[in-house]
């Protein structure tokens, strides 16, 4: 299953010139791509919270991935 | 009841006030954000929210609603700024209307905290010698 | 660093918040309490304000100097109505700002419940049958 | 002494017409004041509370008064 992750603030620093397309074994979680991220991006390791957005909403760890769906990685928020 | 704005112009204290004002409204608490001119000593330029829209006025919807369902206010105003801002320049906006001012103190100040923890939108810092994502590491 | 008033014409808010703005404040926080429509589930037709003027003001001073004082305020203004107001007027604005939001929630509060206990003004409502000063009996 | 009370809100009702002069055996205070007050005009005893503020300042009951000071009646305020 191919995944496109969105990303905004510091995660797309990290990202950097990566595409944002993730090949993940089906079925796959929400903790299985973050474990991919991980490994290979450690810099996400080094972010004070890294949470997943799926479909404009907080996603939990054992949420189940679709293709289609809209994941975004969600770095520590700092509005207001 | 609420009026939620994502907003990449100036933002006016006076129209969420103006929102919530009602005769049945005893106490209105507003909490106005600016852009301060120096963090941990360090002189900051300007600054720039980034945000992920449509989950960003999605999560500032359920605050004024916990506002409205939680700590019985009236009506709800939350604006807040996308885009590059000065020194001095109002990042948000909260206006909390309720009978009694407590219910306003208590709404309005969990709705700036609540803001600051789960809304998706992200302030990069300029300082003289460069810029940091706010709060993005420990 | 204050702004203490008490006045017989229509208040600001904005005037108030634009007092207390400062490149170093991170966070203003506004109190402003209007008139409502009904107390106690009896219609409210307008209410009076009467104030001993020289105490009103210097405890009004003494609240905002104790908010700088003690909880960090940077700014501080505090504007009182007088005479006459119908329902929806505003009867008093308090407007502080500080260096990070919560000494400004903090001493906004502390200071519209310090008003209410010590500075000698005095409020009469107006029902259809009757009139009655605001607080005077158990 | 002869001593003149000013009065706002529900005291000056309580007070009607009366002139607002009152005589105080010397040296008194606060307390004795409010004594007396309380004796003649017995609707103060029905207040949430009654305080006094000498020349622009909360008193003490056991403030000395003067002829000249310039004595305040504050019933329950209801600022705000």
């Amino acid at each position: 299953m191919r995944i496109k992750v969105i990303a905004f603030g510091i995660s797309r620093d990290i990202l950097g010139d990566f595409n944002n397309q993730i090949d993940l074994n089906e079925p796959a979680t929400v903790a299985d791509l973050k474990q991919l991220l991980l490994q290979r991006f450690p810099d996400f390791c080094k972010l004070t919270s890294l949470r997943f957005a799926l479909n404009g909403e907080y996603a939990d760890d054992a949420d189940a991935l679709a293709e289609r769906d809209e994941i975004v990685l969600i770095p520590p928020v700092s509005g207001g | 009841m609420i009026d939620v704005q994502l907003l990449a112009t100036d933002l006016s204290s006076a129209a969420c006030e103006a929102f919530v004002r009602s005769d049945a409204a005893g106490g209105v608490v507003v909490f106005v954000g600016n852009v301060r001119n120096q963090t941990q000593q360090k002189k900051v330029l300007r600054l720039h929210f980034e945000a992920y829209r449509p989950m960003a006025i999605s999560e500032m919807q359920k605050i004024a609603y916990r506002a409205v369902a939680d700590f019985g206010a009236l009506k709800v105003a939350i604006h807040h700024r996308e885009g590059t801002l000065q020194v001095g320049q109002t990042a948000v906006v909260i206006a909390v209307a309720a009978p009694h001012r407590k219910a306003a103190f208590d709404a309005c100040a969990f709705a700036i905290d609540t803001l600051k923890e789960t809304v998706p939108i992200w302030k990069k810092e300029y300082f003289e010698d460069g810029q940091v994502w706010v709060a993005a590491h420990p």
